[in-house]
């Protein structure tokens, strides 16, 4: 042997910032996908909305679909058929593709629920004022249906972030996948399961804290 | 064909097992390294292009060939005619046995040992299937144990989750030396693993061009180099006695 | 001029109107009484075009409503309305709640909008309520406030659909006197009321409505002293 | 574009095993649900009723199982534990991990649920001269259930769901036996978008079921 | 018979009863009065037990109620108590909620606590609706329900908490006339009540309580037509 190498090596600071910078992956992926998907659901759900029974048959029953089916099959089944019709994409593309659909898919009920919380009386109200049907949408809708489901859609932005973590699955090094990286390696599971928990918990627990302050605000 | 497609892309997309030092593992600081590794940008440099490292887990590493995701895969692929009828492969590039690692509270000594004992491997592997066979004659597949990774393995021997791990001899030297509990085993009784580099199945050239990169590997002492450097003295010889290639 | 001629309109199988017809000139106040379910809500909501109609046609200062090529939107601004169920929005002050449809449908500045608001609230009674939640009010506050609300699109006609009918006894009092205040000043007004008591001291004209059908019209001496039609004289007796 | 040929043939001889597992996948879903109702029910009325250690580990228990992902969950069950010489087989592992993760979510359902029956409830029962023990599970539980039985039902389709991630931690549930199979045979869309319809299928049946229940359990 | 006895209660540093005295014999029906906040309905809650006392005594038929040693649950048996708010069983039938207690508590037969449910709805007026879930009852059959399910428990003392407080103006009647019955029968209530006309009709004696003081307490005419304190006569000013 010309060198010594060493396949294995002890926890250093080096690795506290692989994680470190794991978390940061795993909270770009949600926030792009939650991002993209939110819009997506908003839409889809006031489709659902005005378009009724068509809608409910069409796009109701495909998102449908994405609810119940575990997310992890739907990465690997994505995975797997993207390059069959010629998609070339990386675990990351494939991920932030199936976690929009899967926000999408929640929070389309999600803003259905949202639109069907604002009371008919309300909106016939805004438009005996000659507000137009966009203008009832977006000034009176939004804000009051927005916020009776925001503790809804919370509840979706938090799920999906620690969803993520499936993506793991396909390869992309994000939290979780760096953890079991380091663990592999360092072959310390309790220390670096730890940290990888401490690392969700400080994404996931302000998120919710900050909203039921929000919440608070509102309902008074 | 592929080779077109990699020299126009400037890019070679190489599916690397990351789970199996040291023929492929992350470094201290957590890059890509290992024989394997070293082999794909030897290839890449042979093309003239640059190397993309895809790290893939031991069930990936044909359908992400079949699926085009991936150019070549270098990931210890044993060149069976089952796997054949999905992908292609080149001649056999490395050699590996199967061994056992053992937990050092067990006694496992000989193969026969390893009756009513909680047997481990990666899933989707070669040392899985075939243990399985015996486990089915042997009446023991409720002990067999499959893991996502050899690590996960190594992981679960050490932790007492399983008594023996299916690993190959070449992981066998590092792994004991890390970690206190565990200890050489057995070598398995089935044949010896030819190794190939997987391409896709239809692409010939592609398949003679990796061909002549092994051969060329070895006449130039890159393989000899590299294996040296990874594993150990006693380089394999790359040929099957009694078979014209 | 609000002009209904040969007015129809269908629920599904339901007739609800039956050939309504109906004018009411500028400065006029209507009142228009009838059981629950004869079709007064309906009435408005075809006015204002927040229900299609079926056959018949109704016009604003000769707009025709239901003409496709009529801008609803711009033809409600002639037209306030409130209703029975209190229904500020709950997301903004009382005086964003007035100012938000000036600003975003007529285009005002947010300076102008906000002076406006404040004077419609100071009108109603709610000047000390102007960054007051709805959360805040009272049911008769509320009312109030959707009546300042309508009256900043600075409307030449105002419908009420029962205005009071939800709110606590004790509150009426202070709903009505602002309709009072608003006939007065001469705003052409159609009040579907169960107050009696109103629709006589206020309205030039009385309406009674009977299953779809407006059976009678006149002035409210005629309607409650001497009512021709036997329903009206019933449904009278009734809410004695 | 389209190279990829499609081999249903092993698919459908495997059904059979598919099918199996997708039992066991519904086996782990249930006891997982019976176990975390029973906690979570415990954790809720510990979190509201006591104060000191119990109480604060019922808050850490529920915001840990909230706030990290499952998957994390089960890697802590499987390789953390065991790092700590405890060692649990997959099967264990997964009914602790989804028990552990449904009894914080339910936790909280319950807790809601408690809130929204009215104080006067447990005084009218209590005037009657029924004892603390009575009161509960003849008055209170019940209305309780009520509320917490479309968020039950909910968390039942999530563990079947979660159930899948069995796959990663070499549990040949559903998911697992389906890896194992297109493992061997390198099949993996066609094998996974058959346990895509199955897992589809457990759910609409879940959702069914409870539908039909709760016509017969809630008449009023 | 029940006894109290120099009763204080404090909430935190709020003093809500200040030395209570009080006696109230079988067959007696006693109403109390007062202005909201006075401490009544917190009276009725120290007599069964549902909140503790910081001083005094409150004796049933010669026990202490709130001695270590008695078993209140057997206790509370004897009294019946109606709230304010309507808060039957949902999720029980109507007869299944006035049977619910004789069973579990008493440890009676089902079809015997099914029995005494049925005389008891029927005794209240809700002989029709036993199969009936609360929520299809209106609030003044949920009120008789409430006495219903109360008298269940064979009580040998009912208390009522503004038992019609929370009613429709038409429903108060149906359930003071109840409230009536039970008088008549014989049975010893203590009524907390806004209900002046009842107050008069039907109790032995009435008390007035001000700051949880017990001011004035005598007949009802003595009461109503020549109160001493100066609040007395305040308050009964305002509530006619
Ligand atoms: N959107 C609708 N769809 C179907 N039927 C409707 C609709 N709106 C009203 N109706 C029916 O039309 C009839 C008239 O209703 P309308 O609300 O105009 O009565 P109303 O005179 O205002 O009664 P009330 O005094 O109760 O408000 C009723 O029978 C009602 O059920
Ligand atoms: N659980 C409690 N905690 C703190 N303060 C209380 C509590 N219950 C009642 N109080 C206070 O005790 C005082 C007396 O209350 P109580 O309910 O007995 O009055 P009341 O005479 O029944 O009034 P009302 O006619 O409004 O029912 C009030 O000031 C009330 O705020
Ligand atoms: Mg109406
Ligand atoms: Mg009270």
């Amino acid at each position: 042997m010309q060198e010594t190498i060493t396949f294995f090596s002890g926890f250093g600071i080096s690795d506290f910032w692989f994680l470190a910078d794991a978390a940061l992956k795993t909270l770009w992926i949600s926030v792009l996908s939650i991002s993209v998907g939110t819009v997506l659901g908003v839409i889809f759900g006031w489709m659902l909305h005005e378009g009724k029974w068509l809608a409910a048959l069409t796009i109701g029953s495909i998102l449908d679909i994405f609810r119940s089916v575990p997310l992890i099959i739907q990465l690997v089944l994505f995975y797997n058929f993207a390059p069959m019709i010629g998609l070339n994409l990386d675990p990351f593309g494939s991920g932030v593709v199936i976690l929009t659909i899967y926000t999408a898919a929640l929070v389309s009920n999600v803003a259905r629920g949202g639109i069907e919380a604002v009371p008919t009386p309300m909106r016939k109200a805004s438009r005996t004022l000659g507000m137009s049907y966009w203008q009832d949408l977006f000034y009176i809708v939004l804000p009051i249906g927005g916020r009776a489901v925001f503790p809804a859609w919370i509840g979706v932005v938090l799920g999906v972030m620690k969803d993520s973590a499936l993506v793991s699955v396909l390869g992309y090094v994000e939290l979780l996948k760096a953890s079991q990286i380091l663990i592999t390696r360092t072959q310390e599971p309790f220390l670096i399961l730890a940290l990888a928990g401490a690392f969700y918990f400080a994404l996931s627990y302000p998120i919710s804290r900050y909203a039921a302050k929000f919440e608070q605000r509102w309902a008074q | 064909d592929t080779l077109d497609n990699v020299v126009d892309r400037g890019e070679l997309r190489c599916g690397v097992v990351l789970d199996f030092p040291p023929i492929g593992y992350r470094d201290a600081s957590n890059n890509p390294a290992g024989f394997d590794v070293d082999y794909c940008k030897d290839l890449a440099k042979a093309l003239e292009v640059e190397a993309k490292i895809i790290p893939v887990t031991w069930s990936e590493r044909l359908p992400i060939i079949a699926t085009g995701r991936a150019d070549v895969v270098f990931g210890a692929t044993s060149d069976s005619l089952a796997r054949a009828r999905t992908v292609g492969f080149s001649i056999p590039y490395a050699i590996y046995f199967a061994q056992g690692v053992v937990n050092t509270d067990v006694e496992i000594n000989s193969f026969e040992d390893m009756r009513g004992k909680r047997v481990a491997a990666a899933l989707g592997t070669v040392p899985e299937q075939e243990w399985l066979k015996i486990a089915k004659e042997w009446g023991e597949e409720d002990l067999y144990q499959s893991y996502q990774s050899e690590n996960e393995v190594f992981l679960a021997v050490s932790q007492g989750k399983a008594d023996i791990g299916i690993t190959t001899n070449t992981a066998v030297k590092p792994i004991t030396g890390q970690f206190k509990t565990l200890k050489e085993g057995p070598r398995m009784p089935w044949t010896a693993d030819y190794t190939s580099i997987v391409g896709k199945r239809m692409d010939v050239t592609w398949l003679n061009y990796l061909n002549l990169f092994v051969t060329h590997q070895v006449r130039s002492g890159r393989y000899d180099e590299l294996w040296g450097k990874y594993v150990g003295d006693n380089v394999p010889e790359l040929r099957i006695p009694g078979v014209m290639y | 001029m609000i002009e209904i001629r040969n007015l129809h309109k269908h629920f599904g199988d339901l007739h609800v109107l039956k050939g309504i017809d109906l004018e009411v000139k500028k400065g006029e106040v209507l009142s228009v009484i009838g059981s629950s379910g004869s079709g007064k809500s309906t009435l408005l909501y075809c006015i204002n075009s927040l229900e299609k109609i079926q056959q018949g046609t109704v016009k604003i200062d000769g707009i025709d409503v239901h003409a496709k090529s009529t801008d609803v939107n711009k033809l409600r601004q002639k037209l306030g309305m409130v209703f029975q169920q209190w229904n500020s929005f709950p997301h903004l002050t009382a005086m964003e709640n007035v100012a938000l449809a000036p600003r975003i449908v007529k285009g005002k500045s947010k300076a102008e909008a906000l002076h406006i608001a404040e004077t419609q609230l100071k009108h109603v009674g709610l000047g000390d309520k102007l960054k007051s939640y709805p959360s805040a009010l009272s049911g008769g506050q509320q009312q109030r406030l959707a009546i300042a609300r309508a009256l900043a699109m600075e409307p030449e006609y105002m419908l009420f659909d029962e205005a009071t009918s939800a709110l606590d006894p004790e509150k009426v009092g202070e709903v009505l006197d602002t309709m009072r205040l608003l006939a007065e000043e001469g705003m052409t007004m159609i009040c579907v009321t169960h107050e009696m008591g109103f629709a006589r001291d206020v309205s030039d004209r009385v309406a009674y409505f009977h299953h779809g059908v407006m059976e009678e019209i006149g002035p409210p001496e005629q309607i409650f002293d001497n009512p021709v039609s036997a329903h009206t004289q019933k449904f009278l007796a009734n809410v004695r | 574009m389209f190279e990829y040929n499609f081999h249903w043939r092993p698919v459908l001889k495997s059904l059979p095993d598919l099918l199996q597992a997708g039992l066991l996948t519904l086996e782990v879903a249930v006891i997982s649900m019976l176990i975390g109702i029973t906690i979570g029910l415990c954790l809720a009325l510990m979190r509201m009723k006591l104060n000191g250690p119990l109480k604060w580990f019922a808050v850490s228990w529920i915001e840990v199982a909230r706030n990290t992902p499952v998957l994390f969950q089960l890697f802590f069950f499987g390789f953390g534990l065991g790092a700590a010489g405890i060692n649990l087989p997959p099967y264990v592992i997964i009914v602790t991990g989804l028990s552990f993760n449904c009894a914080g979510y339910l936790a909280e359902n319950f807790r809601g649920g408690f809130q929204a029956v009215p104080d006067t409830q447990m005084n009218a029962a209590r005037c009657l001269g029924m004892n603390g023990w009575q009161t509960y599970t003849r008055i209170i539980i019940p209305q309780v259930f009520r509320i917490v039985y479309h968020p039950i039902t909910n968390q039942m389709v999530w563990a079947v769901l979660m159930s899948s991630l069995g796959m990663m931690i070499g549990f040949r549930e559903l998911s697992g036996e389906t890896q194992f199979f297109a493992s061997r045979t390198f099949r993996i869309f066609e094998y996974f978008a058959v346990t895509a319809v199955i897992y589809y299928v457990i759910v609409k049946l879940i959702l069914g079921l409870s539908r039909l229940l709760s016509a017969r359990l809630f008449r009023y």
